[in-house]
Order: structure tokens, then C-alpha cells, then sequence
């Protein structure tokens, strides 16, 4: 399991090639890579904010949650903090494990519980102006899934 | 003392990222209430309580959580990570 | 769109740091990439048997189902034929979309119909003997899912 | 002349990858049990029809489906990609 937050970049190819490697019990590896967007071509910067210390505890244990409940052979979370620019990566997740359904659904799962409770804050600078990036319901209803 | 922090939003509202609280109060929500009635800015950031997430000593609690043995309370808007 | 169909490796990592570059409306890239498992320690090679011609317009008919569906930004599928060691990649699928459920879904929806409705059969050859693998009923039925 | 193919253990029992059949089989299922009145080793391949799939043309079809303009036939176990 490896949990990693950071403000440098991080090349997601190179994590994945290294992630898993070596085990002949793992069939299926999956990967999600989450990307700074901007929409409406106005996006100047993304700054996160994060509570160190925490962050890592909370991904820790949302990671362990996931390898226990799907038997990953091996995780990986890394997420940035700090300004990121229009299509840089923000965050990355991987899982390995015999099968893809288990790799797909503990991927997914990471995906949903980073998303509302690790502690990140995300604030664009536009053109126009700053604003803090709103929670979605959907994204706490994801949650429910699980 | 209390060692109170604060992220996003709240922080931006509130002026800083941490401050120690002298402090006697017996839950969380007694805490906001002790805050809100200090000056106009802690009424700005704690005007919507649901708004609002807390972590004691870094863990996710709810408004009428005891602060027996707590030495840092956090507060912050829903997380946007991912 | 990417379908390739080669003997050759590839370097999933590679792959995945090329694919949907430069496109600031991409807020999710999943990769899926699959593995030879050996999980009793005897298996000496798999050799994957394919339909050519069949084969490549299978799979463009399944990505170009997906990409309309999910409203991908980029998609890509690559699998190998021929023999292959425990441990080596057989293939690979990427998603990229604006939101993390569509490539979630996107992908997974690529490797159930891959798995089913491409025509790749795999032999096992391991120091007991050879053995074709058998379908399972549980990939069929994945299919009605979607 | 058809152009038949097989795939998997189908290639494996018949013995060879592809031939010319020259048939006048109305449909798949027709075309089966002519090449199974050949020999033994289709007899042994096309035994549970079940077990196979077929594509025409390299489309997937059923075995009731008419080779009527048809070029291409090719049977084998159901697909294990992925």
C-alpha cells in the first residue's frame, strides 16, 4: 500500500508500470487518473488546500477499508496540493488484485471516499475571479453505494 | 487552551489558519457559539452550521461532540478532493 | 480512438501518459490493464489465439458503442495475440471523459464486452499439459449490465 | 466454394485453420451436419452445438442464420479475451 501527498507533479505512467509488478497473483490493474479541467477556457489556476496530518490518516484508512473488503493484492493513492495549471494531474489511484471486477469496484469505491472525505479544498482562479469548488450531493449520495 | 484550525472558506472568512482558544466550553457547538459571539467575522464564517464540517484531532465528529481531551478542533466546508 | 492488435508488448505506462494529452476538458482517465496470472505456479505460458480482420472491427464497434454512450473525450484498446509469460500485460483499455463516472462505467463496459464479444481465445500451457480457458457464465451475464 | 474457418480447440479437433468447402447448405446448422457426415473429426467438433459460436462474414450470428451471399464462415468456443 502506498499513500502518497505531495505538491510536486508525479508521472502517472511511471507509477503504474511500477505498481504491482512482480506478482503473479495479480490478473487486473486499474487506474484513475484525475485531471485539472477547465470547461469554459477561462482556468488560470486550481489551488488545494489540505490539513496535513489528517490527510494522510483519512487516506490510510479509506485505503485499508478497500483492500480488506475487495483482498487488493497492492493500492496506491497520490494526491497533490498546492497551484496546479489546465490539465496537469491531480490525483491518482491504482488497484491491483486477481480480478477485474474487484480491481474495478475498490477503485471506484477509493475514488468515491477521497473524494468527500479526505480533507482537500479546491479553489479555481479564473478569469473572472476565485471561488472555492462547491460540494456536490452527488457526490455525498455516491457514498451510499457502498 | 484549544487549538483551533480552520481551511477553505472558513479560513478566508475568519482571517487565519489557527489560533489557541482559551476555552471552557463542552461541545463543539458551544465552542461555535462562544466564537460567534466574539467578533463579526466568526458570525460570517459559522453563519450556516450545516455548511460546515468539524474533525477532532483529526477525525470527522459531529457539532454536539464532547471536547473532553481534545486538543485540536478543525473546522472546514464539505471536502472537494479527487 | 485507438485499437491496436499486436504480438508485440507494450509499455502500459507509456501508453497511458500519451493517451488524451493536451485536451483541458479531460477530468478522468481510467486505465484497465490486464495481467497473466499464474495462480498456482505452474503455468508456463498463455497463448492467446485471435480472428484477424474479425478482431479489429469487433473492437472498434465496442469502443465506438462506449464513446457514444458515455460521451468519452478518447478512448483506447490494445491487446496482444500470441505466447506470453506470468506477469506480462495482455492488454489494455483507457477511458477519458470530463467526469470520473463516465470513465469509470466507459471501461468497464469495454472489458466485459472484450471479454465476450472479441474474438480471443487463451490457451493455458502449464507443466501439467495445455488447457483452453473456459468461459465463464459469470462473463456472459456481465453483459447484462449494460 | 465457402470459405470455412475455425478457431481454438474447433481448429485443434478438425485439424486445420481454414478450407474450402463447396456446399450448397442453406443455413449454418445445415452446413454443421454436412461437414459432420464427413468424417469423425467434425462429428467431434461440431458434437454440442452449444458449446460453439459462429460468425458469417465476421459478424457473430446464430446457426439458423441463411448463407445466402455469404463468403466466410467461422465457428469456435466462445470468446475468452480480455
Amino acid at each position: 500500500m502506498t499513500v502518497r501527498v505531495q505538491s510536486e507533479p508525479f508521472d502517472a505512467g511511471a507509477e503504474l508500470n511500477r505498481f504491482a509488478q512482480g506478482r503473479n497473483d495479480v490478473g487486473a490493474v486499474v487506474s484513475f487518473t484525475g485531471v485539472v479541467r477547465d470547461t469554459d477556457g477561462n482556468l488560470q489556476e486550481m489551488q488545494i488546500e489540505h490539513y496535513p496530518g489528517m490527510t494522510e490518516a483519512a487516506i490510510a484508512k479509506i485505503v485499508q477499508d478497500a483492500t480488506t473488503r475487495w483482498g487488493l493484492a497492492d493500492a496506491l493513492v497520490i494526491h497533490r496540493y498546492g497551484g496546479l495549471t489546465p490539465g496537469a494531474p491531480i490525483m491518482m489511484v491504482a488497484t491491483a488484485a486477481a480480478h477485474r471486477s474487484a480491481a474495478f469496484e475498490a477503485a471506484d469505491f477509493l475514488m468515491d471516499y477521497l473524494k468527500s472525505r479526505a480533507p482537500f479544498w479546491k479553489k479555481e482562479i479564473t478569469s473572472d475571479g476565485e471561488s472555492w469548488v462547491a460540494a456536490k450531493d452527488a457526490d455525498e449520495n455516491a457514498l451510499k453505494r457502498w | 487552551m484549544m487549538n483551533v484550525v480552520y481551511f477553505a472558506w472558513v479560513r478566508e472568512r475568519i482571517g487565519l489558519p489557527q489560533e489557541q482558544v482559551d476555552t471552557n466550553a463542552a461541545t463543539v457547538a458551544d465552542l461555535v457559539e462562544e466564537l460567534k459571539s466574539r467578533e463579526d467575522r466568526y458570525e460570517a464564517a459559522f453563519a450556516d452550521i450545516s455548511a460546515l464540517r468539524v474533525a477532532l484531532d483529526q477525525e470527522l465528529a459531529d457539532f454536539d461532540a464532547s471536547l473532553v481531551g481534545v486538543n485540536e478542533v478543525a473546522f472546514f466546508p464539505p471536502m472537494t478532493g479527487g
